[in-house]
Order: structure tokens, then sequence, then C-alpha cells
């Protein structure tokens, strides 16, 4: 157990612990759909959210702070998701990026599509748009920056924990799941 | 050089190992301190991709190079050699240079003759 | 008569031509956009938000009903107004009580903008309001209301 | 580990939900190897999204490969079938959402057909315009992830500098970046902006600057060459039995292109030009891509000569309805030849509206490319063989 | 060389404070050459990189490593549940120390040296190639598909570069005579082609240069070899499992191994402290300012050894920026593609290249 999720640390700490994951947020892009080009674009020359500290080099979950849920989520592949974010290591954040992660958007009446990522994963911030465009993710992101600036990590885990209700598989949330080998 | 500077010298590497090794366990040690831990649903499976993971992360593949592996070890050695010849061949006091560098001419001509022959074997092939 | 660019064979020591062209774009200033502190330009048809006109909207429905994402909520009451000339007959009207749009849920289509017969609905090509919860994204009139 | 290998020699192991997985065991002489069996996907950086490849791999062998698809499927064309004409617009552009002009293209003009609509000519260069713009950005993205997942990082940023000036010029007439919904039946939205078409002409210039920027970042590079040519060499009578169609069949050798096959719009009054391959290996498909970015810009540059000036749309009725009866439309979009099938029962929304996308059957013949390849080359055929996981899964 | 107050060379340095130093170095030189990467690799790229982050007032983004590091150390740390434990856990502290370890021989400056090893050349090659170690500890342990191919493939690079990097660096021992760093870097100093040019080894061991920078992109796992960490192939390769502070380690010791390399490639090819072939940073201040008839100055032995590791740091940072313009450059070649052309290009070049300079050492 550590020293962040059990007492409220003294003020300077806090603020240079804050200071360090609000820029260096490394990003694990999970492009669904045509929100993931809009994505790419932020990442891309002309707007290059590394400016903002957010650093697109993790290509799995294991290295990643921040999940940016880019596109349709569809009901099959929602599980996926779900253990990626879960195989994230804390302290980790979730943009919900564009309309058909906020809440299904141009297929709410779709019979295969999870009408929204929050349903699954908590998310910190939703961008709205149909995609967004890369400039609204950059808004979104020093949203982002500015919750992880003032919060605190003991409340944060405190909310964490009773919002866990969600456990794929079943069993005890404090244990690892059944893996098959 | 005598025998104690000698010892003063890997007295340092040995320190200097162990001054990385307490680095390594202050970062582990802070990083405890700091780190939040809470081990839920999948946390702990293999990533693979989302899924579950197939099968075990150890299965025997078949390693396809590992006759380059032995060819390795034979090069390997054979330029092992070549440091001390290398750096007593320039020196002064060295009586037969010539003759150094024409043993040492043989001995490589032998090692690289092998090149043509595995070529032509077909083992420098990776599939 | 326009003509057919035509198509330069590759460059001969490619390795050494890449490493040019990476190095020459060095030492161009870059493209980038430094968006927090540099607004974009947008042009003018770019579809921001939906932004409400109030005094234009006769509360026809049709926004709503052509919604493909039924993301426009619309209420309203009717009100009687009083005959402008003694005698003539009192007109009823139509209220806005409430006019919501969903932008969690909206495609960004116009579709609306577009049917709308009073134009009452434009586009204002704003797009800065992401937020902290999902409820947050369903603007009422007032937040429609914008430009 | 003997014990558990011959358990699972026909054994089928549990995949991911609903596929099952077999193992293959090899008994090469005295070392008994098993096959390693790994699933490429649904999240991984080189499948463009959520794709999945389950490889069975000898080493670093490919001995088996199995596309999964079905991670994006969203139900469009039943979707279409609660939509009516107007709204459909709106929604078919996201299925290829990399050529949302294009497939916007199809149904207008599907629905056009039925109701033996006259289009208006400048609207129909626009359309021109639009399709061949759209074209470009779409090549421009698969140029920089072709070289990103090949380990060359800078094209995407150089090629999404330049999608970034594209965006913005279409932004100005459209409105969207991604999703343009500009198309309307019997016609386009509105007219142009003033200045567009200035623009459109310097846009030609910068783009042609671009590619000469990433030939000579990519093409002479013996690297590159090294890694794309003789991979992935896709013969041109499987290509065609496969249903192959747009740059991945034109790299195989064979001229064929719905713009000219087929004109559509304005097309048949423009020079249209097919640029062909040789190898049909991964090398020639990515000729393919800057050749056809060079064709649409020529093209560009004949219709910004050619438009006229004049309505750009036909005043339509309240509610559109399509007569009863069915159609097939195919355009050339970006990635191959896009077909909507549409049946209508006369009523304002569609019976049924099937859709032909050209990602389906690039996919499709992945287990014939990817059998007895490298994993690396796995990644050059995966980024070579032109998809939008979308457009597979409709 | 004037004694001063404090001879650094002679007096020595207490151990204590030459682990001091060494370790501070150890941590802030990969901070550079990240930074760098960083801002090279964006610029090459048409874009800034990172500029919000900073120290105080100064921007540009020059705290982002220091951000990212106050991010790594409260970071969960999640050992997979397939894993063997002790072996994922003890694979980045044996990737990071030898990257350490190899500082101490390292010669920046004059005088600037943790220990002159007599076969010190030796030591660095050993040395800094046990980190590969870690990474087939990593690769093995994580019991991850994706890790175990880039074990796989790390340990077949390591196969392909070991060779060229050796022989590369043999031809500059028997051109030397000495397996001393410093002695090298002495050697350099006195060298002079046909008797007449002073000139570094990198000329006459130009292709000695080649087999030994290529190598080390290989062993670094650096592009256009990096197939072992290829991310659109492997995800991450022998990292793909690891979190927080243990995957920082990785990253702490690839750009460690960027700066040793660069840094032994300095030593052996270009020549070490010396601002030109033979010719110090103060013995070229007073030639210059003796042009127009001032000095000469004497300096402190202080700071000669500091304009010395300045001099020798420009030289390691311009080798980094080679390498991180190949990353922007070049797309990666294959793992068989390597391993041809080391075994039919680069290996027969090395051993040509040990006959030449062997030959010309005798008879010329």
């Amino acid at each position: 157990m550590g020293l962040v999720d059990q007492v409220e640390l003294p003020r300077p700490m806090k603020f240079v612990l804050n200071w360090g994951r609000r820029y260096s947020l490394w990003v694990m892009n999970f492009g669904l759909a045509c929100c993931a080009i809009e994505f790419i674009a932020t990442s891309a020359a002309r707007h290059d959210f590394m400016r903002l500290g957010v650093i697109p080099f993790a290509h799995g979950p294991r290295q990643a702070d921040l999940m940016v849920v880019a596109g349709t989520l569809t009901d099959k592949m929602a599980p996926a998701l779900k253990r990626l974010y879960d195989q994230m290591p804390e302290p980790k954040y979730v943009i919900s990026f564009g309309s058909c992660s906020n809440c299904g958007g141009p297929f709410w009446d779709s019979y295969s599509v999870t009408k929204g990522v929050d349903q699954i994963v908590p998310v910190d911030v939703y961008v709205p748009g149909c995609p967004p465009r890369p400039e609204a993710l950059l808004e979104g992101i020093i949203k982002l920056q500015e919750l992880i600036r003032d919060e605190s990590l003991k409340e944060r885990y405190a909310e964490r924990e009773a919002r866990r209700p969600i456990v794929v598989g079943g069993g005890d949330p404090h244990q690892p799941a059944a893996l098959t080998s | 050089m005598d025998l104690h500077d000698y010892y003063m010298q890997y007295g340092t590497v040995l320190a200097l190992v162990i001054a990385g090794i307490v680095l390594v366990a202050a970062a582990f040690g802070l990083n405890r301190l700091f780190r939040p831990d809470m081990k839920y649903g999948a946390k702990l499976s293999t990533y693979e991709c989302g899924l579950d993971p197939v099968g075990s992360g150890w299965s025997q593949t078949h390693i396809r190079y590992y006759l380059f592996a032995f060819m390795f070890v034979v090069f390997d050695v054979e330029t092992l050699f070549v440091f001390p010849w290398a750096v007593y061949l320039g020196n002064p006091n060295n009586a037969a240079p010539r003759f150094m560098l024409g043993t040492m001419l043989v001995f490589l001509f032998f090692v690289s003759i092998t090149l043509p022959y595995e070529w032509k074997k077909g083992v420098l092939k990776w599939v | 008569m326009p003509k057919m660019p035509n198509f330069p064979a590759p460059p001969k020591i490619g390795l050494l031509k890449g490493l040019g062209v990476t190095l020459k774009t060095m030492m161009t200033p870059s493209t980038t956009q430094q968006y927090p502190h540099v607004k974009p330009a947008l042009p003018p048809r770019s579809r921001g938000v939906i932004a409400l006109m109030e005094e234009n909207c006769t509360v026809c429905m049709l926004c709503a009903r052509e919604c493909p994402d039924w993301c426009i909520y619309i209420d309203s009451h009717k009100e009687v107004v009083p005959p402008k000339e003694e005698g003539a007959r009192a007109r009823t009207r139509n209220v806005l009580d409430r006019f919501a749009i969903d932008f969690a849920l909206c495609m960004y289509c116009g579709i609306c903008v577009e049917v709308c017969p009073f134009d009452a609905l434009f586009w204002s090509p704003e797009f800065e309001y992401s937020t902290y919860s999902l409820r947050q994204l369903t603007h009422e009139k007032s937040s429609c209301v914008s430009g | 580990m003997t014990d558990t290998l011959s358990e699972r020699d026909t054994g089928v192991l549990p995949g991911g939900p609903g596929e099952g997985v077999i193992v293959n065991v090899r008994d090469g002489g005295d070392i008994v190897t098993q096959d390693m069996n790994l699933n490429i996907g649904p999240q991984h950086p080189a499948t463009h999204g959520v794709l999945r490849v389950v490889i069975d791999l000898d080493g670093e062998k490919i001995s088996r490969a199995t596309p999964v698809i079905g991670y994006m499927h969203r139900g469009f064309e039943k979707l279409a079938e609660a939509r009516d004409y107007r709204q459909i617009i709106a929604l078919v552009n996201r299925h290829d959402w990399l050529s949302a002009f294009n497939n916007e293209l199809g149904v207008c003009m599907s629905v056009e057909t039925m109701m033996e609509m006259e289009v208006p000519d400048r609207a129909q260069w626009i359309r021109v315009i639009m399709c061949e713009w759209n074209r470009i950005l779409n090549h421009l993205m698969f140029v920089g992830s072709f070289g990103l997942e090949l380990g060359a990082i800078t094209p995407l940023f150089f090629a999404f500098r330049e999608r970034e000036d594209v965006q913005h010029l279409m932004e100005s007439a459209t409105g969207g970046r991604l999703h343009f919904a500009y198309n309307r039946v019997g016609g386009v939205k509105e007219d142009l902006p003033a200045g567009f078409l200035q623009a459109s002409t310097k846009m030609i210039k910068v783009i042609r600057q671009g590619t000469t920027q990433y030939r000579d970042l990519l093409f002479g590079n013996e690297i590159f060459m090294a890694r794309t040519k003789g991979v992935g060499v896709l013969p041109p009578d499987v290509a065609m039995e496969f249903g192959v169609t747009g740059p991945t069949l034109q790299a195989t050798g064979v001229a064929e292109d719905s713009r000219v096959s087929q004109p559509y719009a304005k097309y048949g009054e423009l020079d249209v030009p097919v640029p062909v391959g040789t190898n049909g290996d991964s090398y020639d498909r990515f000729v393919m891509l800057l050749e056809r970015i060079d064709a649409s810009t020529y093209i560009i540059d004949q219709a910004l000569e050619g438009i006229t000036a004049g309505a750009c749309n036909v005043k339509l009725p309240k509610i559109v309805k399509a007569p009863e009866g069915e159609i097939y439309t195919r355009t050339e979009a970006p990635l191959g030849q896009l077909g909507y099938y549409l049946v209508s029962d006369g009523k304002k929304n569609p019976w049924r509206l099937k859709m032909r996308t050209p990602s389906f059957y690039n996919v499709s013949m992945m287990s014939y490319l990817l059998q007895d390849a490298l994993l690396s080359d796995m990644i050059a055929i995966l980024g070579s063989v032109f998809f939008v996981v979308g457009d597979v899964d409709r | 060389m004037e004694p001063g107050l404090l001879d650094l060379a002679s007096v020595g340095w207490s151990i204590a404070l030459k682990l001091g130093l060494l370790v501070g170095f150890f941590l802030t030189a990969p901070l550079v050459a990240g930074y760098m990467e960083h801002k090279v690799l964006a610029h090459q790229q048409d874009r800034l990189g990172p500029m919000e982050a900073g120290i105080g007032p100064i921007k540009h983004g020059v705290g982002q490593l220091v951000a990212d590091g106050a991010k790594f150390i409260q970071k969960e740390d999640i050992v997979p549940a397939a894993a063997d434990k002790w072996v994922f856990s003890l694979a980045p502290g044996v990737a990071l120390v030898p990257g350490l370890v190899v500082m101490l021989v390292l010669p920046l400056g004059p005088g600037l040296f943790g220990e002159n090893l007599n076969a010190g050349v030796f030591f660095a090659l050993a040395v800094s190639s046990v980190s590969v170690l870690g990474v087939l500890m990593a690769a093995w342990s994580s019991a991850n598909k994706f890790s175990l191919m880039g074990g796989i493939r790390a340990a077949a690079q390591l196969i392909a570069y070991e060779l060229p990097l050796v022989l590369g660096a043999a031809a500059v021992v028997l051109q030397a005579g000495t397996l001393s760093l410093v002695g090298i870097i002495d050697a350099q100093a006195t060298f002079r082609v046909f008797d007449i040019v002073p000139m570094w080894f990198v000329l006459p061991h130009a292709v000695g240069f080649l087999l030994f920078f290529v190598a080390a992109l290989a062993e670094l796992n650096r592009p256009p070899f990096d197939m072992p960490i290829a991310d659109s192939e492997i995800i991450f390769g022998h990292m793909t499992e690891y979190t927080g502070i243990k995957y920082a380690f990785f990253m702490l010791a690839e750009y460690a191994g960027m700066v040793v390399l660069s840094a032994i490639a300095t030593v052996l090819f270009l020549g070490g402290w010396y601002a030109l072939p033979g010719v110090t940073v103060p013995e070229l201040i007073n030639g210059v300012v003796g042009v127009f008839g001032f000095g000469p100055y004497g300096f402190h032995p202080v700071v000669t050894g500091l304009l010395g590791f300045g001099v020798t740091m420009g030289k390691v940072l311009a080798l980094v920026f080679v390498m991180i313009w190949f990353r922007a450059t070049f797309p990666r070649l294959r793992e068989d593609q390597l391993q041809r052309m080391s075994w039919l290009i680069l290996i027969p070049l090395g051993l040509l290249n040990i006959v030449v300079i062997a030959i010309a050492k005798v008879f010329g």
C-alpha cells in the first residue's frame, strides 16, 4: 500500500507530484473509428499535442496514463477496452473523444454499439464533436490538466473505490481475474 | 602499475556497482512510498491486444537463427585473440612485427573462409 | 490546358536524400499552431456549435423531427395574444420554454439548421465546450444562444 | 511439457469471444516446436484501428493468418433503413471515414438516378473537385501511416501537414473537416464560397511540393525498398478473384477504374489517368498512392478550368421519396470500387441499402497474402493493402 | 601540465566524490539526450515538441523529462500474474547498472575520468553489452508473447552487432597500441597521417567508425535497427509489460546507452577532449589570441578539465544528434536483413579493416 491513497500529502509535495502527472500524460491511442483520424491529426505537425506533455509513445496500456477513446465502441470491442483500461497502472485518466464514445452518437439506435464508453470505464473529460476538431481535443486535454493540477489523489481513489461496481468475470474485485493459460 | 593500484581500480568498479544497486533500490523504495496499489479486474492479466491471452507466453518456437549463434561464438572467440595481438603489434619493443602480422593473416584467412563456406551451405538465411 | 505532372524517378542515394529532407525541415520554422495561445482562424461555415436565435423560433419542431439523432429537446406552451385591434380575434402563439441540444449525441450534420424555415438555428464556429460531466453537454437555451 | 503438447495437438484453445484457436505442433527432426498463437489486434498500433488478425507463428514466420472482423460493426445497413434520404447522407459518410465525400456521392447518385433527376452542371463539377480532394486526403493518410508502420515516423507528420491544409480548404466549403455532409440529392448543399477555386489552385501546388518531399524521404530509401519490394506479391488474377479494386488492384497491373470504365459526374469529359504497377508488391501499392495523388491534382486542375457557373442544386419536394425499384450505383472511392445497392419501396426511407465496400474485399485476401510471410512483412502488407476498418465491418 | 590547487589527475578523487559525480552525470546526461531527442525529432518533423512543461520561467519543455520522472515515481507497479516475479523485477536493474558502471572508464576531460583502467576498451565494450542481459531477462520473464518475440529479436541482434562493434574497436586498439581509453586519446593527439597532417582516428579508420556506429545503433535498439522494440509490430518488445519506475529504468538505460556509446566512439575515433587534432582548448584559445598579440594565458587545471568536458560533450551530443536524425528519417530494417548485412558486409569489412590497418602499421 502506498502513501498517496492513504494520507493527504503536504501541499508542496502534492504540487510537485501533480505537476509531474499533469505534464507527463503518456497517451494510449484507443483509435476506434473516425475520431481516431482527428486524434492523429492532433498529434501531427499542425497541432502537436506533445507541446502539452501528451506523449504518444505508449503503444500498450502498461505505460499509459491517459486513454483517449476516440470513436465508436461496439459491444464486441467493449470487453477489450475494459481489459485494456484495467491493465493501465494507476493513476490513470480517460478522455472520451467524440459523440460515439460520449453516448453512441449517430449510432444511438444501433444494435451493436455501446452507448457511451462511460458505461464501462470512468471518464474524466468529455469532448463533444463528431468528430471534434483537433483544437477541441487540445482544449479537453487542458481541461484535464487543470483537473490534475487541483486534484487530491486520496480523494480520487476514495471516489474510484466507490465507483467500481463493474467487474469483468465476477469474483472479488481486488483479486486478479482467473487467467487462461 | 602495481598490484595495489590494480585492486584500487577494480575496487572503484565494485563500489560503483554497489552505488548503482543502491540507486535502483532507492528509486524502487521511493516508488513504493508514492504509488497507489489497486489490483483489480484484469489488471494483472497478460497484455495481448486486449483479448484473453491464448496459450502461455512461453511457447517453444523454432529459433531459426541458432546457427548464427554458433557462428557468433566462434567469431567472438576469434576477435578475443585479436586484442592482445593488436596491443602488442605496434609496440616499440616488438622484435618481430612482420612475423606477428603474418601469423595473424593466416589465422584471419582461415577464420574468414568459413563465411563463403556457410554462404554456400545456405546457413546465412533467416527463414 | 493543364498538364499531368510527371512522375519523377526515385532519388538515387535515397538514404542521404532522406537525411537531407529532415535536416532541411529542421532548419525551417515549423507549422505548429500553439493552440491555447493562438486561436485557430475558422472558416465561417465551420460546424462548431449550433446556436439559436430565439426570436426567430416558432416552435415548429421541424428540427427536432428531422434530427437523425433526436438530440434536440423542445418544450413550449401556447399563449394567447390579445388582439391588436378592438374586436379582432385573439391569436395564439407558441412560446419556447426549453430548447436544448444534447451535444454529446449530436452528429453535427447540420440538418436541423438546414430545415429550419425561419433561420432560427445557425452554426457558430465555437468548439471549446468539453466538460467533466456528460450532463453538462446538454446545452440549454441560455447556453445555446450565442453570437 | 510433452504431455500437454500432445494434448493440444488437435485441441482447440479458447480464443476471443466465439473463436476457437487450433494449436499446431511441428516435429522438425528431434526438435518439437509449437506454433505460437498470437492475436494482432483488436488494439494494436499496426491494424489501423480494430482489425484483429489471429496468426500462428512458427518462429517469426506466419504459418496461418486469419483476419477476424466485426469489432467495428455498427449496423450501417440496418440503420439506413430507419433514416430518410437526407439523414442517410450524414450516416454513410461515416463508414469509410477517410472518404466521406465519395460515400455521400454514391447514395445521392443512386437516389437521383431512381428519381430521374437532372443534376445541374455546376454541382457535378463541384462533386468532381471535392471527390478528388477527398481522394487526396485519403491517400495522404495512408502514405503517412505506411511509413509509420515501417518505422519511419516523419512521413506521417508531413502528410498530416498537407492533410490539415486540404481539410481547411474543404471545411471552408462544406463546414466539416472529416464528415462533409455536402452532397444533397440533386446537387450540393450550397455553392462554393468565394475564393475557393483560387485556393484550390494554390493547394495543388502545395500538394505537389508535399509529394515530392515524401518521394525524397521514402522512395529511394534503400531500407524502404528492402522492406517493401517483393513483399506481399499479389498476382492480378488472384486479386480479381478476391474482388480487390482500387489502388491495390492497380498495383498488380490491371488498369481498372470506375471513373474511366463507367464515368459518372463529369469524369467522362475529363482525362482521368489510371496509374498501374508492375509487380503487385507492397512497394507498387505505395507507389500507386502517390501516383494517384498526382492524377487527382491533374483532374482537379482540369475541373477548375471546366467548371461552369449556374445553380448547384435543384428544388426538392418536401419529402424525398425514391420511386419503387432497385438500383446499383458504383463509384470509384479512394480505396476502390464502392457500390450501393438501393432497394426502395417508394417510401421516404430505403427498404434495403446494401453496401459493397472496397475495404472488405481487400481484407478478405489477407489470409492469402500473409501466408508464409514474416511478422515484420505482415506490417508492410497490412499497411499497403488499403483498408479502413469501418469500411470492412460497416 | 601546470600543478594547480587541486590537481585532479595526480591527487585522485576520493571514491565518494567520484561516485557522486558519476551518479550525477549518469542521471543528467540521459535527460539531456532525451530532451534533445524530443526537440530534434519534433523540429525535423515540422512541429515543436514539448513546450508547456517548464522549470520555473524557462519554458520550451525543458521540464518534460523531469515531469516524466515525477510521474513514473508515482505510478502503480504491476507485475503480471503470469510473470516470473523475481526475474521480472530484477531485469530493469540489470539493464540500467551497466550503463552507470561503464561511465567509470569514460575519459570526459583531461584528468576527468573515474579510473584509467589499462583494459579500458575491453571493459567498456564488455560491460555495455551486459545490459542486453537485462533485456533478455525482461523479455522472458514477462510471459508475454510480444515480449518473447522482442527477446528473440534482441538476442539475434546481439549476435549481429557485437562482432562489428568489437572489430571496429580492435582496429583502433591496433593503431594506438593500447587498450586504455586515455591512452587512445593521447595516441590520437600525436597521430599524424603520413607523418605530417595531425588527424583523429576517424579518417584512417573511417570504415571502423562506420562499423562501430552502425553496431552501436543496433546495440541500442535505435532506428533503423529498433526491431526488438518495434512498436508497430510487437508493441514494445521486452518493455510491453513494464509500468512506472521499472519502465522508466529501461528508458533511462536506453538514453544512458546512447550517451555511453557515443562517448566511447568519441574517445576511439573523434579525439576525445581535443578541440582540434592534437590541440586542446587552452592551446586553441592561446593560439587564437596569440594572433592578436595577447597571451599566452595559463589555465587552471579545473578550468582545463571543464573545457575538455565541454568539448567531449559537444562531440557526444553531435553523435546523439545523428542517432536521432536517423530515427526521424529511416524506416526499420527486418531482422534477417540486419543479419545478412552484418554477416555479409560488416564482418568481412571489419576483418579486412584490421588486416589493412595492421599492414599499414607494420610497413607504413
